[in-house]
């Protein structure tokens, strides 16, 4: 059995690399799938410390946690298609209504 | 007592209650079956409803004669709070039954004759869907009448009172949207309540005084403490009794509060019958004969209620003679024998005040009764006229074509001839209320006449002339209404009324003629049987009398003593009224036929004008006393809660003190803190604030850029950085 | 060198290659894809670490039907690439930086916790992960937490509807 | 532990608001009978209150307070607040007589209210707990909540659906009250903080205080309830209030916000400051003559008839303070009879100009004449409560005013008959204005165009309008088991007074 650090290791560089993809796309869906990136990687970390404390409940909380995902990703994709029909755009750059 | 206790006396005493509740039922009948009934139905539930109350206050009168004790039915507990106990229960005995009789017998007569008249009076008025009203207010009256005269204490009594003052108000407004203005008859039935309520004023601080004094309102424990608080609180006793004068004053129209009953006559004539002249106005001298207990302990309060009565009845007496309006007259000849009444009563003659009460009913109740039947014969000829075109025309030249008034006496006149029953029997109202032998009320006023003579002279006098005029105004009255030529195409063309208002007519005629067997000299059956009730009072009154009659002899050997009846006193007021009547005779036959040869603008309307001259404006005008009544009090009340209203609570109160003063004042604090000190310094230091915040607000909303991915920079960069915080902790 | 070591290696190059295929592919289709092959691995990882039910959860489900959703919405709104612009350019390296000091911060702290070995390392383990295993503990201890997933679903699921139905035109 | 009844009855009017608040405003008619039978399902339960009240005293009714609930509510420092309540024989026919009244005005809505119905019905539930409310605390912090509670209602229904002046009515009917509320406020702060207590059965067990820091506290609390009642002269908000507020607004500050003026007197001032209450009784007995006098003739001086009917409840109002301050048990009792027959007889008032302002949108007197021709039945109960309004025998008017009177004539604690003698030209003025009124409306002949055609009133109107004569005839004729409900009560109160 490899040592749990590994996978927390490998955890953290998919979830830096899920937050770059939010910081610097442009393009929402893809945004959106970067989000997805970093809850796998939580939950990733969640399934290691499962094994690593020889208790079920981290898989439970990732099993809560995909269906939170699937909720919002179906309520996320609603609206971005919404939002496609006002603006005929996925460019989160041309959403800038909060602009001070 | 209880009811098993009742039921011992035994007779008829236990069906007491039903002479209030048969009347409720005829009306509770009428109002929610009338709209199906036809009117004589209505008209004859009602009057069996309170020929019902007859019967039962017959029943009660044979029970009597065999256990002429008081007894009391108790019915419910009204009010009880603390000490206050308040039963509704009926009191039966001789006083009260005497007045159930009169009420419900001539009460009865009344409604019958109602049937005939209302069935006229509510298509001469246009209206036949108040004919039932009329029957429901009319038994309501029987009702709240027999509450009057079967209380038990003071208080039920005063239920019955304005219960009475109640149906009278809504009766002489019956016709509520006729009279003067149209407001006319409205107006005198307001006039006549709150007259009333300023009696019942002066009845509850009487009964207030009661309460304090005696703890109780029922009238034997009245009766039986009244003695002792007499001699411990003779000022409070004093207070009680001349407060329940004021009460009097108002029922029974006495001086000062007497203008209402006048105004009363805009009811129907049998409401005027019955409730103003037979039964509802005496109330107040049964008030006193109940509370003889009471005003037997302080005689200066019997002089004061003698001598209003005796001055109401003078007053009353001489304005009636100035009158034109047939019931008008009546109306003040109501008064003025109700001053008769309240004088005897006030003197201590209670046998006799009460004995009048009911003669008076008998023959005061004829006489408006016949007054309405000739009013309506005026209206039936009006009626004849009105269809014919050549009398109406006749009728305009000779009249004008102002409203033609069916009251005014002016107008008839040879209606003998046309109206035969009701001449006659109008006739004998008239002599009986003159006072000739051998009338009721010949016996009944001789009574007071006599008692007044010994008790009170100066009450005497004022009567004796007071009956002089009596018989004089009566002349007067019959003379221009019955004999004579017609003075107008309608009383040459009035016709006679149907027997249903006739017979009951007739019926008062027998009584009002053979009234004064109730008590006749020798015999005195009412003063032996109202004494069961008055009791003591009246034997003290009799002592007096005799002692001051006599002196030392015996009372039965003086050649004019004829047990009781005074030959000096009645022959010396026979003579009076003859005299009275051959004058008015003369006066309004002869001096009138005299003037009649005068142009027709100098002729005067009564003889008596001009030789009365200005006095005869006084009594036509009633001393003013409307008028100066309406400039000393009521247009004063009126200016009072006009200034209240407007200049002390609206003006003042409202718009000065409190939004000039308190909201204005309140304001200008505001504004001194707004302004000067608000602006100049408070203000210095927020605006300063504010426009540094201004300017930071400037700077950092540049930082809102409205892209999205900036606010997820700044949540990762806070990631990095509390992260880092954890490493360095760490390390 | 255990096979399970290689084994892990492998798999760990082929996720961080995909998560940069990810990051770095114009086109939203390729993105997607690679994300799914990313999500493959990391099922791979889960029945590694003794949790099959939750392996073929994530295959069913994320790459499964998440990823299919993500598909359907870019077919539907077009796979046009972004025009180039500069908004916000000087965003990329601050970010890139930012992710550097964070792997570092992240490293530093695996590395300090290098002690950290799970004690389940030589035993058998005793958790199996089994669909039994997961759903007693769903149903018994998490009933509660379940039942109101199943709301969250129905909420998520009506505001999907009402959030692209078409007004209707006036 | 069974149901709380007392608790029931004062918070289920809630349940109809939240029932309402979910409700579409459109649906008008749906509001209206959710509101009507929330408030009837309230009176059906205080019915079952009153009929446990009286079950609570084995055979005789109880002298103390009954279906009483305490619980810890808010916990500060060292004292405790309770939410604490309970019904005894001095409230439990003025809760009765809210919930009597809240379905009639309710009733009375149907057709005058068209505007925002939902946000009417909501204030006027709110406003039904807030007055069981005060009528049930028992403890004097949960009773101010209550007190203030009601307020805020009321100020809306004033303020949005009130006439062409409600703003101005509004405020002021908010801040008067208020003001004289801060005051009672400080009292009550002083008591609790002093006696360590809020709880009122305590604070009377306790007693004790001193009698010139009593006259102090009498004052201030004197000085809320004063504006309440309102004793004369702190009437001037009353007309404003009753002129624009709609109906069911004035038939319930007639009927019921008045009376928690009078009740705080009875329940707070005579039972905490019993020295300084008897001081005072001449004083207030004074105010409430002048009250008396001038109230009635102002009213006679009016044209507005809603005025006239507002006025005369300053007359009205005078006479139970009156009764109340006469300190023996005819007056208490009849002054507490009377706030019950006066809730009757001017909400059936109040009802009665609604309904004729209804069809004729005027209230000047001069516009009307010879109504009971047109309207005959308006006419014949009309007449009936004004009767009963100016103390007829036989209706319960005069059961009240004979008792206070009574009372007051022959007070100790008054100490002269004059007052109540004074009092009784009351009775003649009530008669002249009232029969004024009347005369003006519905005798004389129907001269006016616009009235020939009005119609009759309609079976609504009649329903809500009769349960009130029932009441009127009942009081009238029979007044022995309301007299008795409050008796034992009155006599304990009593009792504790030097």
């Amino acid at each position: 059995m490899l040592p749990v650090t590994y996978y927390l290791a490998l955890s953290a560089v998919l979830f830096i690399m899920g937050a770059l993809g939010v910081l610097i796309r442009r393009n929402l869906i893809i945004m959106f799938m970067s989000i997805e990136l970093m809850l796998n990687a939580a939950n990733l970390a969640f399934v290691a410390f499962a094994r690593f404390h020889q208790a079920v409940s981290g898989q439970i909380f990732v099993f809560f946690v995909m269906t939170v995902a699937a909720a919002e990703v179906a309520v996320g994709l609603a609206l971005i298609v919404t939002l496609f029909r006002t603006r005929h755009s996925v460019d989160v750059d041309d959403v800038t209504l909060l602009n001070g | 007592m209880n009811l098993s206790e009742v039921t011992s006396v035994g007779g008829f005493f236990s069906l007491v209650p039903l002479v209030v509740f048969l009347p409720v039922l005829g009306l509770l009948i009428n109002m929610i079956f009338g709209g199906r009934m036809s009117e004589k139905a209505i008209g004859w539930t009602a009057s069996l409803a309170s020929g019902a109350t007859f019967v039962v206050a017959v029943l009660l009168a044979t029970s009597l004669a065999g256990h002429p004790e008081a007894v009391t039915i108790p019915f419910l507990d009204w009010i009880n709070i603390g000490t206050l106990e308040l039963p509704w229960a009926f009191r039966v005995d001789t006083l009260s039954v005497t007045m159930m009789l009169v009420v419900g017998g001539v009460g009865t007569l009344i409604h019958i004759y109602a049937i005939g008249y209302m069935h006229e009076d509510v298509r001469h008025h246009n209206d036949p869907s108040r004919y039932r009203r009329f029957f429901v207010f009319f038994n309501l009256f029987i009702a709240m009448m027999m509450i009057l005269v079967s209380a038990d204490n003071y208080l039920m009594l005063f239920v019955g009172w304005e219960g009475v003052g109640l149906c009278s108000y809504l009766l002489i407004g019956f016709w509520y949207d006729k009279g003067k203005d149209g407001i006319g008859n409205a107006l005198a039935g307001k006039k006549a309540f709150i007259t009333n309520r300023i009696g019942d004023f002066g009845f509850l601080i009487a009964a207030f005084l009661m309460f304090q004094y005696f703890g109780s309102f029922n009238f034997d424990v009245i009766n039986e403490m009244a003695p002792a608080v007499a001699a411990a609180a003779p000022a409070a006793v004093m207070a009680m009794t001349m407060f329940m004068l004021l009460g009097v004053t108002g029922k029974s129209a006495q001086l000062p509060l007497f203008v209402w009953l006048p105004d009363a006559m805009a009811g129907p004539t049998p409401v005027s019958a019955l409730i103003h002249a037979a039964t509802m106005v005496t109330a107040g001298v049964y008030l006193v004969a109940r509370s003889f207990a009471l005003y037997s302990l302080v005689p200066a309060a019997q002089n004061w209620v003698a001598i209003v009565g005796g001055v109401t009845a003078l007053l009353a007496a001489t304005i009636a003679v100035g009158q034109f309006d047939i019931k008008k007259v009546l109306a003040y000849s109501t008064v003025s024998q109700l001053g008769f009444m309240v004088a005897a009563v006030g003197m201590g003659a209670f046998t006799a005040g009460m004995f009048h009460l009911v003669t008076h009913a008998f023959f005061k109740g004829l006489l408006f009764l016949s007054s309405g039947s000739v009013i309506q014969g005026m209206e039936r000829g009006e009626h004849h006229v009105e269809h014919d075109p050549n009398l109406k025309r006749k009728m305009k030249q000779e009249h004008g074509a102002g409203h033609f008034d069916p009251q005014d006496m002016r107008t008839m006149g040879g209606l003998r001839k046309r109206m035969k029953i009701t001449f006659w029997v109008y006739l004998i109202g008239s002599l009986a209320l003159g006072g000739i032998f051998p009338l009721a009320g010949f016996w009944s006023k001789d009574e007071i006449l006599l008692e007044s003579m010994h008790l009170h002279p100066t009450v005497y006098v004022l009567l004796t002339i007071a009956a002089f005029f009596t018989a004089f105004y009566m002349t007067r009255q019959v003379v221009m209404v019955f004999f004579g030529e017609p003075k107008s195409e309608p009383a040459a063309h009035a016709q006679e009324s149907p027997a249903v208002m006739t017979v009951p007519l007739l019926v008062l005629a027998g009584l009002s003629t053979l009234g004064g067997l109730l008590n006749l000299p020798y015999l005195h059956t009412f003063k032996e049987w109202l004494g069961h009730t008055l009791g003591e009072a009246e034997h003290a009154v009799e002592g007096a009398v005799e002692g001051l009659a006599e002196g030392a002899a015996h009372a039965s050997t003086a050649w004019y003593d004829l047990g009781g009846l005074d030959l000096r006193v009645a022959l010396f007021s026979t003579v009076l009224a003859l005299l009275a009547i051959a004058l008015g005779w003369w006066m309004y036959t002869r001096r009138m036929e005299e003037l009649q040869s005068l142009p027709l603008a100098k002729r005067p309307d009564d003889p008596l004008r001009k030789i009365l001259g200005p006095v005869f404006k006084v009594f036509e005008n009633k001393y003013w006393l409307d008028e100066i009544y309406k400039a000393l009090l009521l247009d004063r009340y009126v200016d009072v809660a006009n200034f209240l209203a407007q200049k002390v609570d609206w003006d003042f109160w409202h718009d000065w003190f409190h939004d000039k003063v308190l909201a204005g004042g309140f304001r200008g604090l505001t504004w001194v803190l707004a302004k000067p000190f608000d602006l100049g310094i408070i203000d210095g230091i927020a605006n300063g604030l504010a426009t540094g915040m201004q300017g930071l607000a400037g700077q950092m909303r540049r930082l809102q850029t409205g892209f999205v991915r900036n606010y997820a920079l700044a949540v990762f960069l806070g990631v990095v950085v509390i992260l880092g915080y954890l490493v360095l902790r760490m390390i | 060198m255990t096979v399970q070591l290689i084994l892990f290696i492998i798999l760990a190059l082929v996720a961080v290659a995909t998560a940069l295929g990810m990051l770095l592919s114009r086109s939203a289709v390729y993105a997607a894809l690679y994300l799914v092959l990313n999500f493959a691995t990391v099922a791979v990882f889960y029945l590694l670490l003794n949790a099959p039910f939750l392996a073929v959860a994530q295959v069913t489900v994320y790459a499964g039907a998440i990823m299919v959703l993500f598909l359907f919405v870019i077919m539907l709104l077009g796979t046009e690439q972004l025009r180039r612009r500069h908004t916000l350019a000087w965003q990329q390296p601050v970010a890139i930086g930012l992710g550097i000091i964070l792997l570092a911060e992240t490293a530093y702290i695996v590395l300090a916790q290098r002690g950290l070995v799970s004690p389940g390392t030589t035993e058998i383990a005793s958790i199996t992960g089994s669909p039994t295993e997961v759903g007693f503990n769903l149903f018994m201890s998490y009933l509660l937490p379940f039942e109101i997933t199943s709301l969250l679903l129905l909420v998520a699921m009506v505001g999907a509807v009402v959030l692209t139905r078409e007004e209707k035109k006036k | 532990m069974d149901i709380d009844l007392t608790t029931l009855v004062t918070f289920l009017p809630l349940i109809g608001v939240l029932v309402l608040l979910f409700m579409k405003g459109e649906q008008k008619n749906a509001i209206r009978w959710v509101a009507l039978l929330t408030s009837l399902v309230t009176f059906a339960v205080s019915i079952v209150l009153l009929v446990n009240f009286i079950a609570a005293g084995n055979g005789a009714i109880s002298a103390d307070i009954e279906l009483e609930t305490k619980v810890p509510w808010i916990s500060l420092g060292g004292w405790q607040i309770y939410y604490h309540v309970g019904v005894d024989g001095l409230s439990i026919l003025l809760v009765l007589l809210t919930t009597f009244l809240v379905p009639l005005c309710i009733l009375s809505t149907w057709s005058a209210v068209e505007d925002r119905v939902k946000d009417f019905m909501i204030f006027f539930l709110l406003l039904e707990t807030g007055m069981v409310g005060v009528f049930v605390a028992l403890d004097l912090f949960l009773f101010y909540v209550f007190w203030e509670f009601t307020l805020v209602p009321m100020y809306f229904l004033i303020g949005i659906w009130g006439g062409p002046r409600r703003m101005y009515a509004a405020i002021k009917f908010f801040l008067y009250t208020m003001a004289g509320s801060i005051l009672m406020l400080l009292a009550i702060l002083w008591l609790g903080i002093q006696q360590q207590t809020f709880s009122v059965p305590e604070l009377i067990a306790k007693g004790g205080i001193p009698e010139n820091i009593q006259l102090w506290l009498f004052l201030a609390f004197a000085a809320a309830f004063a504006i309440k009642v309102p004793m004369w002269p702190l009437h001037s908000w009353l007309p404003d209030a009753h002129v624009e507020a709609p109906t069911a607004g004035s038939v319930i500050l007639a009927g019921v916000l008045l009376k928690m003026g009078t009740y705080g007197f009875l329940r707070f001032n005579l039972s905490l400051f019993p020295e300084a209450a008897v001081r005072m009784a001449p004083w207030i007995a004074g105010l409430a003559v002048v009250g008396i006098i001038y109230g009635a003739a102002v009213s006679y001086a009016q044209q507005d008839v809603k005025k006239l009917v507002a006025y005369s409840s300053v007359s009205h109002l005078g006479f139970v303070m009156l009764g109340l301050f006469a300190l023996n048990p005819q007056g208490v009792q009849g002054g507490i009879l009377q706030m019950i027959n006066h809730g009757l007889s001017t909400g059936a008032l109040f009802l009665i100009v609604g309904m004729i302002y209804e069809r004729r949108h005027t209230r000047d007197m001069d516009a009307f004449g010879g109504l009971w021709k047109v309207m005959p039945i308006y006419g014949l109960i009309t007449l009936i409560v004004t009767l009963s309004s100016m103390g007829l025998p036989g209706l319960n008017g005069f059961v009240g005013e004979f008792s206070i009177l009574l009372g007051a004539f022959g007070s100790e604690a008054i100490g002269s008959p004059w007052f109540a003698g004074l009092a009784a030209l009351g009775v003649i003025l009530a008669a002249v204005y009232m029969l004024k009124m009347f005369q003006k409306m519905f005798l004389g002949p129907v001269d006016k165009e616009e009235n020939k055609v009005l119609k009759d009133i309609n079976w609504r109107e009649i329903i809500t309008l009769v349960p009130l004569l029932i009441f009127i005839f009942w009081i009238g004729l029979y007044p022995k088991p309301f007299f008795a409900l409050m008796a034992p009560a009155v006599e304990k109160l009593l009792a504790g007074l030097p």
